[in-house]
């Protein structure tokens, strides 16, 4: 799916990580974790492109990066998933539309069946016609995790995706997310929750990153 | 693109939103100005084109010949005018006309008849006028006493004027049309950009530039026709209206359009639309390239 | 307000950015126009009031009157004219200058010398003109053979175009000026409502609806008081130009300002800024109002 | 600093929480917990009077919330720091800027040696002349903290502050929050962690209200 080979970072003042050297595998399912402001929503930013590393070399599903054109990206990103640490919405439309943009937005059909029931598996039955703006902070990362599953991804990359929620509710959408995993979706979460990342080495063969100190480390041991 | 993708497409750029009166409202204002433009452009043509007319009327032909020579050379002259292109009627004056003609120089009391007074020729010339210095050769040829007077003296300087104000009338056109391109890319530029957001987000759910910039395009462009309607059609209205209004303020009289010159109005709306295509289509793609 | 409070209020509102740009652009534009407008207003009122003067200048008073009548009539209707108010000169013709008037007519032939000719009077009436039938009624009771003539019959077409050209300028102003105003007052409401996050996050903060309003209304009118300076300037150097490419573009030749109603243009900068401080207090009380 | 009488809200369709009467007292400490979209942001805003109760009584620092001006609304709240869930900033000001800005947007002076301090305490000291945009998700929540404490208020309204952090840098807040409550700022903390709360308890007197059920009740027997 994604392949770093020596990929550095920088926004312009230091390197924030080196030498990155990773392969996330189809079917696997990663954690990052690591401080604050530590590059991992960086890191996430370069597996779907939305940035181009300063040094190295970014595979996205077996094509460079560097030498993608806008269009081939576009397709690209229709097979990933996407869950932003500020899920973004277009305010005027609905959750349910906006849920199910990644499919009408590129002109795929959008079941309407599996629609209704994402939303209630993440608990937005009842507010699939309310407008973004009207959510709460928990209902949004629910809605942003909805909309970037609803599109059956061969990749989900999700960015913080329970900072709002408590815990019964974080275990529910871990679960969606190890479903589909276990349907062959490959799954890389960055979050800082412990309790996250042990619920789910319980289940999954699931690896840990850690970014700290601008390396990348494989860790686990600790946990 | 089919009639879901099209739907889809309208969906994506918000409905309403203050970038979107920006554009229907710049384009009514813009419309409404080139529609006064128009009928200034117009009622100027139309007043120099009266003027010139009312003007080429005054055009003469004097004959100052002894008075067994005059039946002959007057003969001889119209049959040169009568000839000539450019000009439309030739006729004699009578000496009643003549004598009302020369009443204001010289009274009422004048015996004119006793007088050796020249036969005058008035003449009516076309839009385009005779070749004058080849019509007086001819006629100095012809007939020695005859002279051709086109009132040039007093001709010029109308006719300067009312070529000025056509002059005017189209540079004022141009202008607003200059500001009118200025304003209506401006604003479909900022509803473009006011939507970044939205442009961020479907380009990270993987669709493509085609498509986002059809969306906005399309809804910009439809919002410029909209309203460069709304602002033609208020501005026709009160341009029919005018004209009555004009009867109580007299200058007023003659302004505004005639007949087949109102479908010139109709031009107005499609051509705002078109530039707000065009306008919009540029900034979207530039916009687009932006976001990765 | 301290010059401390008065930066930090200027900090607050985003010193650049589309909205800022659409008011200082629209300002310039609108400025633009009105300096035009205002320059065709103007020359029109000169084209009119040149017409209205050389048409004056043909007024005349005739005298018929028997020889030895002649010199005393002559004399009297001057001392008329000269206690006419609205008349500011009155010069007897001598013949040489009443043969080449005639001249058109008559030929040059005709021995005025021996006719009972008429005796002509050249008037130069002032802008507002005599009292025409009290000047009519005085001259008949002092010298019965003088005739009033003020050449209505020729004039008052001429009269009337002018008098429509400056009434179109005037509505060509009137509509830019309402055109004006809307678009700056859409504008300056555009940059508030899309700085509405601005004014969230200060009013949660504590900041006055005085202190915010202040801040914005302060920058939007000095971009618009910047813009319309720009556009003023622009269409200015334009007019300044154009009579000299006019001297080659003859109907041209006459447009533009002449002399003091250049500084007709230094009303157009403060005017465009008091609009948009009045449109910017408006609309930021408006959208406070809205915020809690 | 607070009275809640009978409050009920309601955004149309159908009641939120009903007859809820609290009143947080000069110096207190609370945690406010429940299920993501239970209310708690609700409460908050009713707090600070960005919300009008769809029924009861709202007193702020002594006055009815409904009989306030515009102008008392605005003095009321430089007395009161808020911590917004979506951590709102002016993003053509650098961080600096808008951490100062309680002060410098009421007209009160900047000790610039406080606020180098204060966002040195919050990690961010090397990002002080940055824009909010190029913020890490967990560096906007800190910057959000720092803006709400510059102005020493005398009440501290958190949303979920901790929502992006790690738990080293939360602990690191949570201590600068009780900091200010030992000097007698009332403090409310909306959040979902657990742990955080339990750190907070074994070191300051710290109740726990929960909201679920449409109901405010008072919880911590469980913790
Ligand atoms: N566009 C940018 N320009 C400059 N610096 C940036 C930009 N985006 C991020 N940074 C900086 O890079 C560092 C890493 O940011 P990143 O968002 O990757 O952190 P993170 O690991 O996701 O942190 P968090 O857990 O707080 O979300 C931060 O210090 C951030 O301020
Ligand atoms: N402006 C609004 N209009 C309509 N409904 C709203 C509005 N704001 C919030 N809601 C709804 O009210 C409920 C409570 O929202 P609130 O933000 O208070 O929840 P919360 O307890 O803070 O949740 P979270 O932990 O997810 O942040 C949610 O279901 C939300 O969708
Ligand atoms: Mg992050
Ligand atoms: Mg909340």
């Amino acid at each position: 799916m994604i392949v770093f080979e020596d990929v550095s970072h920088d926004y312009g003042g230091g390197p924030l990580f080196r030498d990155v050297s990773i392969t996330l595998g189809a079917g696997s399912f990663h954690f990052l974790t690591g401080p604050s402001g530590a590059g991992k929503s960086t890191l996430l930013k370069l597996c779907y492109g939305e940035l181009i590393p300063s040094a190295g070399r970014v595979s996205v599903m077996g094509q460079d990066r560097r030498q993608m054109t806008r269009d081939e990206m576009a397709a690209t990103r229709q097979r990933i998933g996407i869950v932003h640490q500020d899920c973004r919405f277009l305010d005027h439309l609905s959750v349910a539309q906006n849920v199910g943009l990644p499919l009408t937005a590129t002109g795929r059909p959008l079941p309407q069946g599996d629609l209704t029931d994402l939303l209630g598996w993440v608990g937005l039955g009842d507010r699939a016609d309310a407008l973004p703006p009207t959510l709460s902070g928990g209902e949004r990362q629910r809605a942003a995790l909805a909309r970037a599953v609803i599109g059956a991804p061969t990749l989900l990359l999700a960015d913080e995706p329970t900072g709002n929620l408590d815990w019964d509710m974080s275990q529910r959408l871990l679960l969606l997310m190890m479903e589909l995993n276990r349907m062959g979706t490959a799954v890389l979460i960055a979050t800082h929750d412990m309790n996250l990342i042990r619920f789910a080495k319980s289940h999954v063969q699931a690896r840990v990153l850690r970014i700290s100190g601008r390396k990348l480390t494989a860790a686990g041991a600790e946990l | 693109m089919s009639r879901d993708a099209r739907a889809i497409s309208d969906l994506v750029v918000p409905r309403s939103g203050q970038s979107v009166w920006l554009v229907t409202l710049s384009a009514a204002a813009m419309a409404f100005l080139a529609v006064f433009a128009l009928a200034l452009a117009v009622s100027a043509a139309q007043l120099a084109r009266g003027w010139s007319a009312q003007l080429a009327q005054t055009a003469t032909v004097r004959i100052s010949a002894p008075p067994d020579e005059m039946e002959r050379q007057t003969a001889l002259v119209l049959e040169v005018l009568r000839t000539t292109p450019g000009i439309a009627e030739a006729r004699v004056m009578d000496s009643a006309e003549q004598a009302a003609l020369l009443e204001a120089w010289l009274g009422p009391d004048l015996p004119l008849d006793a007088l050796p007074i020249p036969r005058l020729i008035e003449l009516l010339e076309t839009d385009a006028g005779p070749d004058r210095q080849g019509l007086r050769l001819r006629l100095s040829a012809e007939a020695p006493g005859a002279v051709y007077d086109d009132h040039t003296r007093w001709r010029r300087p109308l006719v300067q004027a009312a070529a000025r104000l056509q002059a005017l009338a189209i540079v004022a056109l141009g202008l607003i049309g200059v500001v009118m391109t200025v304003i209506i890319t401006l604003a479909a530029s900022a509803s473009l950009a006011s939507n970044g957001q939205v442009i961020a987000v479907l380009r990270l759910l993987g669709a493509r530039d085609r498509f986002i910039a059809r969306a906005f395009v399309r809804r910009i462009s439809r919002r410029a026709l909209l309203g460069s309607a709304l602002g033609t059609l208020v501005a026709g209205a009160l341009l029919w209206v005018l004209p009555d209004l004009g009867s109580t303020v007299q200058p007023l009289a003659g302004f505004g359009l005639q007949g087949p010159s109102w479908a010139l109005l109709l031009v107005i709306p499609p051509l705002t639309m078109a530039l707000a295509w065009t306008a919009s289509l540029a900034t979207a793609f530039h916009v687009l390239r932006g976001v990765t």
